[in-house]
């Protein structure tokens, strides 16, 4: 059954979303998140584009793209922590307008 | 026809994209992270409809497993049930906000719609064929051994990363951290 | 082979020799005393003259051998196209007579000098300067072509320049400088190009004139795209008004009054011998191009005619003694130049000749008594000084008379002759004749105010008398023998004079007629009418006709604008209009100085602001720019990530609807 | 001869660096050994190319075809040999003015000359380019770290206005690269070759164009002269005088050597434009110059009038405006640097160059006076300094082009007496200004260096042959053959034939005739 | 011979950066560190020996991951001896140096393999290996608030980046059903490209636009130059853009159908990067809007590449060579520039202001300040304007010409900019300057910093000798 095409659509509806997410968003955990969802959006992508052509490769794509996010939340979160200590906020305008050093 | 999988598909695709979007509407850190996982599961149906069983677990074991407990871990940390809703970064956003980047979105997507169904070139297999584990391991060491080697490289540097990081959780004394990190 | 040998001496020594002692003055000037580099100068010029002599004698007798000219050419100078000229110089009866003129008269001034700048300040400047300006004159005539001329010519200025604003410390001095230098350049524009001209059309090689006259008027000249004709009338009229600059004739005269501010001395050298006549020089010299166009001498003849009235109109009301024998001068040289626009070229440098002797010698009588009374030089504020000063006293009479152009005097004869051909050659007319006449009625006139003001009556100074020295009263002794005889030369029947010019300016001269009686009658009216001037003069301003109660003040100059700003000297308004020169200053301050000022100031600005600011504009539209795109860069994720997503909308809408395979 | 000319600077910049390490005043005799040397040199270069072109072609950059090619003729070697003898002076005048970091200011003033030379020597356009290029820095340096009043505003308008100004000769000359590896399918820079490149005449009228502003801004050409009125005055007197002897003579020299063969027939159509630009340059330079309260901004007004009036000479395309301009450039090339020797001297002893502040000098130096009058009436065209020459010959041409602009010329030079007399009574005469603190008159250095230029001036004034005899007549002449074709056959640069007055003299001939 | 072998200048460099990371556990004193650093050469060194060793031995290797042309093998040496570069400039007292030579190495990896990579996975998986190790080296010095700001930013944009790259990825896939890269050319060679291919093109060049901060990707470039420590920032300002272009180099066929797209970031990038740093004042901004404006112009010698051949470095004005030269000049310059940067102050903000009568104080440091700046602006004689005329040229051969223009524009613009680099250097005293910064240099750092200013001057001499250099490689 051709759902391959509207996964696609699916697919670029949840990414779409995630970036409006990081645009919108003020809060650094919040941004990560919708940076998750880009992520596995652009793999639901592959996997449906897989499907369409009925061979593994967009899958092992899928794979590929899992330790990838994996490694940004891990550097991302901890980040998140650091900055947290740093300036008591996670709020990336007020970290933003904040002086450096 | 309504199948059961297009009632599975449609279903779970719209549970996804619901759950998605109450993630970028919530204002607590919490719920934004049980809407994601509820996202996570939706795609992870999703993925089974389109006969990739294996990742559809990997999804949730992975991604909801492994990925929201750390996010939800951190979130427990920081606590930000000590903030109150109302602080400024998990507010939610203002319509106003949402006009320019929607309005971008809708573009990409319009596009992207148009593509996918004008054109209608995309050879569209008549039948979900499943692609079992053994065929992806197979696939994947076969082929693709230098994509794995590499994959495991980048969760090595990940965790350099993190290591690095985390290092600093230790320490109270910046002064003495300065020099150690000391780096031009 | 005629080299510089004993028969054809090296004629450029004549300047050399000036040259020389103005080198050695600056280049020892720290080192000299100011009284040697007086000497110095003063041997130099007279080295110069004797060589002078020399080098005439030399040129008659190659002239009796039927040569025209003596002419030592030493290297190319100007290679160029048609501007073509040598370094080299040329002995003829012209350049004789007026290097003899210059380096003699100059002599007699030098000596003058040393005594008459004894006391003052930076000797050796002035030294060099004047020996100089004598050495640049010498160049000016002697040069055998117009471009090597103009060497001289502008030498001249520039040394007149210097010595003009000797006294540099009064802007007044400077700006009368500035006026001299400004005013006479603008004359040297004239002559470059009218030489240029010539040079395009004919040749300016002083031995080849006559080629201009066989140039084909008819033609069309392919530059300019007009007959040869007219373009020699212009290349005329061009030359005219070089003369004019530096011999301050209409409209170019008004830098000459102003010239006073210099040292005595020099404005003798500049009225006598030097400067003013060598406007005299180059249409003599150029007679060729004058004489061929019968508009060209009546414009000539009417400039110096008209000059020569306003002169004298203007000098009869001065009251600065210098004032008054500057516009003398200007008025004499109208003379000349009426003569040479009469076709009498000979006569102009006859009058030239004799002119030199007694300008220079009142010039420094003048000097005189204004050194004896400290620098007083209001003529109604002196008087009485025939019993201080007899000796100068006769000097200056003799002078005066010979400016009235008392018969028998030498200002007669040549005065006289001058006004016969006005009326009797073909260029001339009766209405040239009249002005003529009447000019001479108002320089007797003058002439004898100048001596009862100064010299008779009761003695209306106020400081006491302090005497010249030989050094300066001899020079006025020799002058003044000069100025009484030197007339002799051009006797009417004998006429010397022409004779000896006839085969320089041959066929051009236009003949008076040399009925004897009729001449002798013009004669006479000319005498009677210049002792008629003589005795209105004794009469108005004889011995107690002058109380010490009217006293005209001196004109004080606004050296910020170049003019005679007085009030009104007189009662009458014509005196007062007369005395202020007839208004030139400050028509040409209305009309030239101060517009071209103001258009200086005003281009200024528009530099500052408008070009420079175009420049300056451009600058800030790029930082406009910068602004406009910087303001964006404000380290919020947020935005930024919106920038991206404008990016890929705008990738996406042009790949969807510019279609895929474009370019 | 020829390398030696390159090669003695780059060595001087060495000698300098090592010689500053003893001390200042090492760095500086260093300097004036190595810019003697290279004088002496480029002397004799010059002799030589009375009688031959010097010529040295090596392939450098294969990848492009640039060339290492220079070629000497006399014109190229006249202004190498102005550029050596100017930075003789340059040097000479900052030995007491320039106080600190010497060792730096001379290696600039080094490189300086290697750039400017090069440029005049050059033949492959991308090294004239790497020339022309190489003055931009070491100006930079010299205006900006050792100028005066708004050192770095000045030094900035001056590199940015000349680095736009050589993108577009860049572009053009990167054009005509390109088209003439089109056509033959190589890839060349050398001019020889280029310049037969086949351009129609569209292109050749934007080649032109495009080379004319990068040469009119260094030149500088009204309307694009206003970096030189902050860039003159705010600089070093020894930067002033390089920009003004000798840069912007690279600006004319780049159009008369490689605009114009480019240029080729479309030149014409720019003629009618270009003397008008070179006309309203000559009044508007002088006019202004009359309303400049600051003596060196009057200075600077005033080289740019004289330079339009050097732009007059090369616009008419006449031989005699060529050797007019020619000449006038090498006395402008000395005039304007005395003047700004001069008005130095004046600022570092007064610390002021405003007007008002001035007069009454001649009293305490009157040697700097007399220099300083002198050097205004060469300004002015006083005959019997070389300037007289030039502007004689250049508004002779200036009439046979068209009567008006001859006449608009003629009248010029009044107008230059109007304000050189103002820069010298302004500062010599008048009354002394009050609080006038103690002036000294020049010192014997200042003498020297003055008293060879007067005397350079006076020698060209009655010499011009000096200059402008070895000048081909096909000017301006196509660079192949360029002088190949004049006769003197000695190689000193006197060999003026000054011969004694009997050579002249022939027998008396009839009556009618003279004596000769 | 196996075609595993082709790996093996990857594999030694991952091994290398492991056991670093063991080996620095050890290595307790600064002597030790400097070992590291020795060793990380070597490594360096190592698998450049064998890159050249492998080299044209094989065509696609490793299941079509992999080729090893002559000419990938010239832009992998290029990028590894930029990297090795960094690492012997990069000044690491700290503690951690094991680990941030270690990252360098994996930084290092990512960029040969993303010049030698032929198949898309590779591409996402390369980029992700460079930009990974390059946020932690961006937030290595964790105390620094700033550093924490540039790190966060640097992740998230970069992470957005990424997922674009991924989405195009996915969407071309989908289309052809195929991830080599070879294969695609020739699909997409052949006729109009169908839109989904079209728009998967299009996000793929978001992601790589991003990776070389071309407008209007561009906006993160300032902040996390200024946030990185000096020598990471060079890195990502040489040898990271120079990757990312050498991973764009195969997709060349875009320039059919993408031809707009790629101008139009093009143009954007020279223009808009100079007008950026027009009135800055903090340098390291500066530097990075000069990176943001020198994209712009390899980007104009990308658009001249003509796709129906294959790349090769010949000897005349030729887009490829010209972009591999350009990488080489730019990177030298720029790192050169960071290097000096990052012996100025220990801290990240350098303004204008700490730069203050250097010229007298240091007159080393200043003077290869000088030169680098000289060559970026691209004055004559410097190396940069060869690679420019390169670059140019080559557009000019492609009939670029407005294009090329634009170009000539923004470096007019950009003049600006460097000349106040160098005007603060040298014309302002030392008093002036308000930090009162005295430089802390050590003797190798100057040495290392002399050597590069010198080949720059070298290769500016004569440019030939570079370009042989490059082509040497085989």
């Amino acid at each position: 059954m051709p759902f391959a095409e509207p996964a696609l659509v699916v697919a670029s509806i949840l990414f779409l979303i995630g970036a409006v997410g990081i645009v919108v968003r003020r809060n650094l955990l919040f941004v990560l998140m919708s940076l998750e969802v880009m992520l596995n959006a652009a793999g639901l992508a592959f996997v449906a584009a897989s499907a369409l052509h009925g061979e593994p490769d967009g899958q092992i794509f899928f794979l590929f793209i899992l330790p990838v996010a994996s490694a940004e939340v891990a550097i991302g979160l901890a980040l998140a922590v650091l900055i947290y200590r740093k300036f008591r906020t996670l709020d990336l305008w007020s970290i933003a307008d904040s002086a450096g050093e | 026809m309504i199948t059961l999988d297009s009632a599975i598909f449609w279903t779970s695709a719209v549970v996804a994209i619901i759950s998605t979007l109450s993630v970028l509407l919530s204002r607590n850190p919490f719920h934004a992270v049980l809407y994601l996982i509820l996202s996570l599961f939706g795609v992870a149906m999703i993925f089974y409809t389109l006969g990739a069983p294996f990742l559809a677990a990997l999804e949730v074991i992975v991604y909801a497993g492994a990925i929201m407990v750390l996010f939800l871990f951190v979130v427990q940390m920081l606590s930000p049930a000590s903030v109150p809703d109302s602080a400024a970064d998990l507010k939610r956003p203002s319509v106003g906000q949402f006009i320019f980047p929607a309005g971008l979105a809708a573009v990409l997507l319009t596009t992207t719609v148009l593509a996918l169904y004008r054109s209608g070139s995309l050879a569209s297999a008549d039948d979900t064929n499943v692609v079992s584990a053994r065929e992806l391991g197979v696939a994947l060491f076969k082929n693709h051994y230098l994509g794995v080697e590499l994959a495991s490289l980048i969760l090595l540097i990940g965790m350099v990363g993190g290591m690095h990081l985390g290092r600093a959780a230790g320490s109270p004394d910046d002064a003495e951290e300065d020099e150690k990190v000391a780096v031009r | 082979m005629y080299g510089p040998s004993f028969d054809y001496p090296a004629l450029w020594l004549i300047a050399g020799f000036p040259a020389i002692a103005a080198l050695l003055v600056f280049i020892f000037s720290t080192a000299m005393r100011p009284k040697t580099a007086g000497w110095v100068a003063t041997t130099g010029v007279g080295f110069g003259f004797l060589w002078a002599i020399y080098c005439f004698v030399a040129f008659n007798s190659a002239a009796g051998e039927g040569a025209a000219y003596l002419r030592q050419n030493h290297w190319q100078w100007l290679d160029a196209g048609y501007i073509q000229a040598s370094a080299g110089f040329l002995m003829d009866r012209v350049s004789g007579i007026f290097s003899l003129i210059v380096t003699g008269v100059g002599f007699l001034i030098h000596i003058f000098s040393t005594a008459y700048m004894e006391e003052e300040e930076g000797q050796r400047r002035y030294f060099g300067y004047l020996s100089l300006f004598v050495a640049s004159m010498l160049v000016l005539v002697l040069a055998d072509n117009a471009f090597f001329m103009f060497l001289g010519w502008e030498g001249v200025g520039a040394c007149s320049f210097a010595l003009i604003g000797h006294h540099y410390e009064k802007s007044e001095n400077v700006a009368a400088a500035l006026k001299a230098f400004f005013v006479t350049r603008l004359g040297d524009v004239f002559l470059v190009l009218g030489v240029l001209l010539l040079a395009m059309v004919a040749t300016v090689d002083f031995t080849r004139l006559d080629a201009i006259a066989q140039v084909d008027l008819g033609t069309v000249h392919p530059v300019f795209g007009i007959t040869n004709q007219n373009l020699l009338f212009i290349a005329g009229l061009l030359l005219l008004g070089g003369a004019a600059g530096k011999s301050a004739q209409l409209p170019l005269q008004t830098w000459l009054p102003d010239a006073m501010a210099g040292p005595t001395p020099v404005s003798a050298l500049i009225h006598a011998a030097t400067m003013v006549t060598a406007g005299v020089y180059l249409i003599a010299r150029f007679h060729v191009v004058f004489a061929l166009s019968p508009q060209l001498m009546m414009i000539v003849a009417a400039v110096g005619a008209l000059t020569a009235l306003y002169g004298a109109t203007c000098a009869i009301v001065q009251s600065d003694i210098k004032r008054i024998l500057a516009f003398s001068t200007i008025s004499q040289i109208g003379y000349m130049i009426l003569a040479l626009g009469v076709g009498a070229f000979s006569l102009g440098l006859f009058h030239f000749f004799t002119h030199a002797f007694f300008k220079a010698l009142l010039f420094l009588a003048a000097g005189t008594v204004i050194h004896s009374l400290h620098g007083e030089q209001n003529v109604f504020k002196m008087g009485g000084l025939r019993r201080e000063l007899p000796g100068v006293f006769w000097a200056t009479l003799a002078g005066a008379v010979a400016l009235a152009g008392i018969p028998l005097t030498s200002g007669f004869f040549s005065k006289d002759a001058i006004l016969w051909s006005a009326l009797t050659t073909d260029r001339g007319n009766l209405v040239l004749y009249g002005i003529g006449l009447f000019t001479a009625l108002l320089t007797a006139i003058y002439s004898a105010r100048f001596i009862y003001l100064v010299f008779l009556g009761e003695s209306r100074a106020t400081h006491h008398i302090h005497h010249p020295s030989p050094r300066q009263t001899w020079p006025l002794y020799i002058l003044a023998f000069f100025a009484l005889f030197a007339g002799v030369l051009n006797i009417p029947g004998l006429l010397h004079w022409e004779h000896y010019f006839q085969p320089q300016f041959g066929e051009w001269t236009a003949e008076p007629s040399h009925v004897l009686s009729a001449e002798l009658i013009a004669a006479l009216v000319s005498g009677v009418l210049a002792i008629a001037g003589w005795f209105i003069g004794a009469a108005v301003f004889g011995p107690k006709k002058v109380d010490s109660g009217r006293i005209i003040p001196e004109p004080a100059m606004n050296p910020a604008a170049i003019e005679i700003e007085t009030p009104r000297p007189y009662k009458s308004g014509a005196a007062s209009f007369l005395y202020r020169a007839w208004d030139f200053d400050r028509l040409y301050n209305a009309t030239i100085v101060r517009p071209y000022k103001s258009i200086a100031r005003i281009l200024g600005a528009v530099d500052e602001y408008v070009v420079n600011g175009l420049f300056e504009a451009g600058s800030v539209i790029l930082q406009l720019f910068h602004g406009f795109v910087v303001t964006l860069q404000n380290a919020r994720v947020g935005r930024y990530a919106a920038v991206m997503l404008l990016g890929a909308a705008l990738i996406a809408v042009i790949v969807t609807f510019f279609g895929t395979d474009n370019l | 001869m020829l390398t030696l000319t390159l090669i003695i600077p780059l060595a001087g910049v060495l000698f300098v660096l090592l010689a500053g390490r003893v001390s200042a005043n090492g760095a500086r005799v260093a300097a004036l050994i190595s810019t003697v040397l290279s004088l002496q040199v480029s002397y004799l270069l010059a002799a030589q190319t009375r009688l031959s072109i010097a010529e040295i072609d090596k392939l450098w950059i294969p990848s492009f075809g640039v060339h290492f090619a220079i070629r000497a003729d006399w014109i190229s070697a006249l202004f190498v040999l102005l550029t050596s003898l100017l930075t003789v002076f340059a040097v000479a005048v900052s030995w007491k003015e320039i106080r600190e970091r010497v060792t730096s200011f001379h290696v600039w003033l080094l490189l300086l000359q290697l750039g400017v030379t090069i440029v005049f020597l050059a033949r492959d356009l991308m090294l004239f380019y790497l020339g022309w290029e190489l003055m931009l820095i070491p100006m930079l340096f010299i205006i900006g770290s050792w100028g005066s009043g708004r050192k770095e505003y000045s030094a900035f308008k001056f590199v940015l206005f000349t680095f736009t100004g050589s993108i577009f000769m860049l572009a053009a000359m990167f054009y005509v690269y390109y088209k003439h590896n089109v056509e033959t399918g190589t890839l060349t820079f050398h001019m020889d070759q280029l310049v037969q490149t086949s351009l129609s005449a569209t292109e050749r009228w934007w080649v032109f164009l495009g080379l004319l502003i990068g040469f009119g801004v260094k030149a500088p050409m009204v309307p694009l002269h206003t970096w030189l009125i902050d860039a003159y005055p705010n600089a070093p007197t020894a930067g002033s005088l390089m920009l003004s002897g000798i840069l912007s003579k690279t600006g004319i020299y780049g159009l008369i050597r490689i605009a114009e063969p480019f240029g080729g027939e479309v030149f014409a159509d720019f003629q009618p434009l270009l003397v008008t630009l070179a006309v309203v340059g000559i009044f508007y330079g002088a006019w202004i110059a009359l309303s400049q309260r600051d003596i060196k901004r009057l200075i600077a007004y005033a080289s740019l009038s004289h330079v339009s009036f050097i732009l007059l000479g090369m616009f008419v395309s006449s031989d005699m405006g060529f050797r007019g301009g020619i000449l006038q450039m090498v006395n402008h090339g000395i005039a304007t640097a005395a003047l700004f020797l001069i008005a130095g001297a004046i600022e570092d002893r007064l610390q002021t160059r405003e007007f008002p502040s001035l007069g009454g000098l001649w009293r305490h130096a009157p040697v700097m006076g007399a220099f300083l009058l002198f050097f205004a009436f060469a300004s002015l065209g006083l005959p019997g300094t070389g300037n007289f020459v030039g502007e004689l010959y250049i508004i002779g041409a200036a009439l046979q082009f068209h009567w008006v602009v001859g006449a608009l010329a003629a009248l010029a030079v009044l107008f230059a007496a109007i304000y050189s007399l103002r820069l010298f009574t302004g500062t010599m005469h008048g009354p002394e200004p009050a609080a006038l603190p103690a002036f000294s008159d020049t010192d014997n250095r200042e003498n020297l260096l003055l008293t060879s230029m007067a005397a350079l001036l006076i020698l060209l004034g009655f010499f011009p042959g000096l200059v402008t005899s070895p000048i081909n007549p096909s000017a301006p002449p196509p660079a192949a053959t360029a002088v190949a074709a004049h006769q003197p056959k000695t190689t000193s640069l006197l060999a003026m034939n000054i011969s004694s007055p009997e050579t002249k003299v022939i027998a008396a001939p009839a009556v009618s005739g003279g004596v000769e | 011979m196996s075609t595993w072998f082709n790996v093996l200048p990857e594999a030694i460099l991952s091994i290398a950066a492991t056991l670093l990371l063991i080996v620095s556990t050890l290595a307790s004193t600064p002597a030790m560190r400097d070992l590291l650093r020795w060793l990380s050469v070597f490594a360096v060194v190592a698998s450049g020996v064998a890159l050249v060793y492998v080299s044209g031995s094989f065509g696609l290797s490793a299941d079509g991951w992999l080729n090893a042309t002559s000419f990938t093998t010239a832009v992998a040496l290029v990028l590894l001896s930029l990297i090795g570069w960094a690492i012997l400039a990069s000044p690491v007292p700290g503690e951690y140096a094991g680990e941030w030579f270690a990252l360098l190495l994996f930084a290092a990896l990512g960029s040969i393999i993303l010049a030698r990579v032929a198949n898309l996975p590779g591409v996402f998986l390369g980029i992700e290996v460079l930009s990974i190790s390059l946020y932690i080296m961006v937030a290595f010095r964790y105390t620094s608030r700033n550093s924490l700001k540039g790190g966060a930013m640097y992740l998230v944009l970069a992470g957005v980046g990424s997922a674009f790259l991924v989405f195009g990825m996915a969407l071309i896939y989908a289309m052809y059903g195929t991830m080599s890269v070879p294969e695609l050319a020739v699909l997409s060679r052949s006729g109009a490209l169908p839109l989904v291919a079209a728009l998967g093109y299009g996000m793929f060049l978001v992601g790589v636009g991003f990776k070389l901060a071309a407008v209007p990707f561009h906006m993160w470039a300032p902040d996390v130059y200024e946030a990185a420590p000096a020598s990471a920032a060079g890195v990502i300002a040489s040898a990271s853009k120079g990757a990312t272009i050498a991973a764009l180099l195969p997709f060349a066929f875009l320039l059919k159908s993408h031809f707009l797209v790629i101008a139009l970031l093009c143009g954007a990038s020279m223009i808009i990067g100079n007008l950026l740093g027009l009135r800055e004042t903090r340098v390291k901004r500066i530097l990075a809007y000069s990176s943001i404006a020198h994209v712009g112009y390899i980007l104009l010698g990308f658009l001249a590449i003509n796709p129906e051949t294959p790349l090769s470095l010949p000897a005349n004005i030729n887009p490829d060579g010209a972009i591999v030269f350009y990488i080489v000049v730019y990177g030298l310059s720029a790192l050169g520039a960071f290097a000096v940067l990052g012996m100025l102050r220990g801290d990240n903000i350098v303004t204008l202001n700490d730069l203050h009568g250097l010229g007298r104080t240091q007159p080393v440091a200043a003077a290869c300040m000088l030169v680098f700046v000289v060559s970026l602006a691209g004055l004559p004689i410097s190396v940069g304007f060869w690679g420019k005329l390169y670059l140019f040229s080559a557009a000019f051969n492609a009939g670029l010409v407005k294009l090329a223009i634009l170009g000539l524009i923004g470096s007019a613009i950009g003049l600006f900019y460097y000349l106040r680099i160098i005007v603060h250097l040298f014309m302002v005293s030392p008093e002036m300057n308000p930090r009162g910064v005295v430089p802390v240099t050590s003797g190798f750092q100057k040495s290392v910093l002399v050597a590069s200013a010198s080949a720059v001057v070298i290769f500016s001499v004569f440019p030939d000798w570079l370009y042989l250099l490059i082509r040497g490689f085989k």
